[in-house]
């Protein structure tokens, strides 16, 4: 994005002063997950804090999703503010059980005596060559689950300002951080700014086609956005932000100014997130559409290892012109 | 009955007759619960712990105000010992507004939170985690507070009780896991549920301090759990205990029942909790014949009362329905 | 459905015929999950067959969702045809990681080299006052799972004849039960009909609107479509009957004499499969659309108890009629 | 160093000479990975079994023809020993089509299902069910075969161990249970993981018979190994075996390591199973030095012809990605 001067940091970096900051500021907050104290977190993010917050606030579990991310929404109960580390998606749905019937459920099974103030981190997506049971992307099932907030931050901003405001969330939060973007560097002004978890953002303006996305997806579009501005065709790029509950307004603004909209979304096409977008502008702003929203997506096979096929399998920047070309042009 | 010393003064200090009178409050509004069901006036799946008494009294009756608690399905009996109105549980089973959960969770799901009632859940061994989690937090907050879970002996072939045990056994949390052994997991037997059927070997080996106790003896029941109390709120760690007890009546109401002996039924029909206190009671001069008569009077009025109040509550208006999904529609 | 003159029997019959039948033909088929065999079936569908088929055929589990489901996987690695039977979709989510990560996964993962031909069986949905934690539709989730074949019977014919061409299958397939359906009457030939597990199934032909629905939502689309007819509206109710791979070819062709369509899933609408289901007949048909495609879905709330608010929370017959009136007529 | 009797004749009998050279071979293969590695040659999540060679070899090289082999993601050592041929790991590790996955799997899905080696397992403890299955179905089947399930002592903490240990001994299967104890899960010591370190003890807990053996022995580890081989092979149920051993590198390429003593590290690469069983085949005139060097160059000449041959394999065709997914597509 822009120089803004401000200094520059990483996406890793600013998470893990996100963390710090949260720390500080609220006693009540404390971090949990496999290997986030001596080991410094499998992705670094935590490194450094149990040196800082201690074994009470920074705490190592056994490799046990069941019992940890349980007990993070128990501590919630109680009104602490624990941040649960599962080390990835992939390994979230060991612990699925315990975010859909009871961080996202207690609150109205109990018709309102409870809050969950858990937040529930994890890296997702695929990228990396870690093959199938590694790499899946499935923000888009937990945006399924009616009393939960996802936010996907794909800006170093974002990883910085969005911890705080989901802390604070009553509710319970779920953040997904895409593997490929911790070393994603941009610049961070200090003070880090305030960023909401409501809205969504438009990462470049254009009048020609939308395009919907975020996460690692966010880079993708804006790649494939300077790519098309060559062929004289200004893409909008929507990063979303939030997964749950949707911003529909930004997104039907944007698709009211251009008419044509692709959804770029890394996980399997068939019942994604993407086609949760795709019918909602459908729904909302059908006589606004030029033409069919196109969604680019995971392709539908267990992600492989292998270079070749893995960049095959999940959306690249040039998947992404060739659907807003077939959306624009009508090219088959 | 009992293996401890039951002089009158002793049976007096025990609180034995104040255990008596409230498990026999507990039979009679199951058996009420038993009847509203055939009529239709009570749905959903419902499980009376008829038999079971001595355990939620026991139990519950030992704990201290500030202790939590975590049930299950089968937790009238818990959550009426813990103190949480009667007509508030008739009328979450009528489903009315009134009900400790407004009538969102039923049978399965009663919470009292002002009790530390927390629930009432349905995913066999799911609760176990979120006590870990109070007993963490409770931990950090520097309380004497002990969280009790509660669950069966099915239950613990799940994972999740595994990680829980492992977990609060590791970190020296105030737990105490309650096992009811009743022998049967619906239709399954202990013998068919778990390869070795010594629950107190499981638990030691998490090393935590484990006995087992006949669950059939409210005054053995509440003797052990003071001691296991004493035990979790000096900082001992969690400790586990069996207690041995028997469900008379069938799993669910939808249970016919096929898969145990009437032979077997009736004999632990004759361990029966309440007319074996009664008598000792009675022969120890601590209650008359005509005290337990007019108790059960007493009780006949509250849960008649009860019903009656249910009956006539009011529903919430189906305009509510998306209300405490989330916190923040609360703020509007 | 239409008087055959064939006798009629219950969808829970059928199901039970159907294991009955493929185990006599096929000795490599089994059936594991938890009460399957002394209990009956949670839902008795299994009733009797541990009788015919004895221990080793009929096996009764432990509460282990993750173990048993696994073990289905396993022993299909090895050619046999194990039926997997886990009581209700909500525990299957305990196990999610066995079915993703390795049944539908291995395959692929491995090259080519392994099959997996294991049926996993649950029963879905809500309608029976189970509140939140026993009330979920999540068919839509797995219907996102590469490598899955999804079937939801919801007619006695297909419960009868799914299972067996499941079994032949070489690959994993799940099978949704609505447990609203079990005591549902209907015709069956003797010999019972072949049916395929590949095509969607026109239940009501209509030149109207084109109502895609699948499960318990058959019925109250059939409902629905009876009362419009009395207003001269005639709708085409399509039965998925398979969940994944989606039968799009029916579907399109019913929308290509409709012009109007409106989806009915229980399942919560955002991310849902009716999701799906719009954003392909948008894709694929969009200018064949005389209006915006409608989602008639579960209201995004964990399901309430209260029979009022449950109602409220589920499709029902009458929203259809609403939906198909907007979609129809442009009313708002 | 073994506790075996450690004449000529006998080290000759118990076949040691082989098995050293297999440790060298696997040894070599592994240091050839990490400098592959580091020239990114290499990709994804590769994890080395560097001084745990004598758990592989002790293990695999006493298992009959017929039996099943389930392991973890570091799992080179295995599948070597299982005779899967170096140039297909090799292959498989430079993504390539000749490899035993195709190049789908990567260093962490090694399949060869014609040496009953399935794999390869990311997910910790995801495995293990899935040896609970193959051995129901060998059971099933009327053979002798038994099913190795490999995992770390980490996965001990998840629920799916719990849950399959359980069931493996209720049902009395031929499993045999080998836990490879290196005293860490990624940065995280035994003690941090497990209440209880005593591991054989948590098996015991279940009915299974359990030793501990040290790892770093191969003819120990053997010795062990086939002692519990016989007791499972004739029925006796599932057994358990902890082998004690220690990874000399970090857990992953990614890893730097910061959890543990260099002095810790050192001092158990003074046990390194490789140069000790060296001297002790010398000592006994059992081998000579000249042979050891020439086993040496064999192996470095079988290691580079196995890189030169990954190295030239050809790619598979990107057309191919939606391969395997399903087996339908095969047939067409
Ligand atoms: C995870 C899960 N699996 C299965 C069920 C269905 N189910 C409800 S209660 C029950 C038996 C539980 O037995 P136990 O733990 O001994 O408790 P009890 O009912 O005897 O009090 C089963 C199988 C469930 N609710 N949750
Ligand atoms: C369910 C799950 N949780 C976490 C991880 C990340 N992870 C991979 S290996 C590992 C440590 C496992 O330790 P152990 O079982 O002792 O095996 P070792 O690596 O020491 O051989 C962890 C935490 C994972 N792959 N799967
Ligand atoms: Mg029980
Ligand atoms: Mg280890």
């Amino acid at each position: 994005m822009t120089d803004t001067g401000a200094p520059v940091t990483t996406y890793r970096e600013a998470l893990r002063e996100a963390h710090r900051d949260a720390m500080r500021r609220d006693p009540e907050v404390f971090l949990m997950g496999e290997d986030v104290g001596r080991y410094g977190g499998s992705f670094a993010v935590s490194l450094g804090l149990l040196e800082e917050f201690g074994e009470d606030r920074v705490r190592d579990t056994p490799l046990s999703e069941v019992a940890f991310t349980g007990a993070g929404i128990g501590a919630a109960l109680r009104g602490m503010r624990p941040i649960v580390e599962i080390m990835t998606v992939n390994f979230s749905l060991l612990a699925l059980d315990q975010i859909l019937n009871n961080a996202a459920t207690l609150r109205h099974m109990s018709g309102g005596q409870v809050n969950v103030p858990v937040v529930i981190r994890m890296t997702t997506g695929g990228g990396r060559q870690l093959a199938a049971q590694h790499s899946h992307s499935l923000e888009g099932w937990y945006a399924h689950i009616p009393g939960l907030r996802i936010v996907a931050p794909a800006t170093v901003e974002d990883a910085r300002g969005m911890l705080w405001p989901a802390l604070q969330d009553p509710d319970p939060v779920l953040f997904f951080e895409h593997g490929s973007l911790y070393p994603l560097k941009g610049p961070l002004p200090d003070p880090a700014p305030e960023v909401d978890i409501v809205s969504a953002a438009v990462r470049r303006p254009g009048q020609d086609v939308t395009v919907v996305t975020y996460g690692a997806g966010v880079g993708k579009a804006l790649t494939a956005a300077t790519e098309l501005a060559r062929e004289g065709i200004e893409a909008e790029v929507v990063d979303l932000r939030v997964l749950r509950p949707l911003d529909d307004a930004t997104v039907l603004a944007s698709v009211a100014r251009t008419h044509r909209v692709v959804v770029v979304d890394e996980g399997w096409r068939s019942g994604g997130l993407s086609a949760e977008i795709s019918a909602r502008i459908a729904e909302q702003a059908f006589f606004d559409l030029d033409a069919p929203v196109e969604r680019v997506c995971g392709v539908e096979v267990p992600v492989p290892y292998a270079a070749h096929l893995e960049r095959a399998a999940l959306p690249q920047p040039e998947d992404v012109v060739a659907a807003v070309l077939r959306v624009v042009r009508g090219d088959g | 009955m009992s293996a401890l010393p039951a002089d009158r003064q002793g049976l007096v200090e025990a609180g034995a007759p104040g255990m008596l009178r409230e498990m026999m409050r507990i039979r009679r509004f199951e058996e009420m619960c038993a009847e509203l069901y055939s009529a239709t006036r009570i749905r959903g799946f419902v499980h009376l712990c008829i038999g079971e008494e001595a355990v939620a009294v026991g139990v519950v009756s030992s704990l201290a105000e500030g202790d939590a608690v975590f049930s299950t399905y089968r937790e009238h009996g818990h959550a009426l010992a813990r103190g949480v109105p009667m007509p508030s549980v008739m009328a979450e089973m009528f489903g009315k507004v009134t009900g400790c959960s407004r009538g969102r969770g039923g049978s399965m799901h009663l919470f009292d939170v002002s009790r530390r009632f927390y629930g009432g859940s349905a995913i066999v061994a799911g609760g176990i985690p979120l006590a870990v989690g109070t007993a963490l937090a409770d931990r950090l907050h520097g309380t004497s507070d002990v969280t009790v879970a509660i669950f069966g002996e099915g239950a613990m072939a799940e994972g999740a009780f595994h990680e829980s045990a492992n977990l609060a056994a590791l970190w020296g949390l105030p737990v105490l896991f309650v096992c009811e052994n009743n022998r049967y997991a619906m239709g399954t037997a202990l013998a068919r549920e778990h390869a070795d059927t010594d629950l107190t070997a499981r638990a030691a080996s998490y090393g935590m301090v484990a006995w087992s106790v006949d669950g059939m003896d409210v005054l053995a029941v509440q003797d052990a759990t003071c001691r296991a109390l004493a035990l979790v709120r000096g900082g001992g760690g969690p400790c586990f205990l069996e207690l041995r007890t028997y469900r008379f009546r069938a799993h669910s109401m939808y249970d016919p029942d096929r898969y145990r002996d009437k032979a077997e039924v009736e004999e632990w029909k004759g361990a029966d909790p309440i007319p074996a206190l009664s008598s000792l009671l009675v022969e120890h001069d601590v209650l008359t014949q005509d005290e337990l008569t007019a108790w059960a009077a007493e009780i006949e009025a509250e849960v008649a009362a009860a019903v009656e109040a249910a009956d006539r509550a009011p529903l919430e208006p189906v305009e509510d329905l998306t209300r405490f999904v989330t916190t923040e529609e609360e703020r509007t």
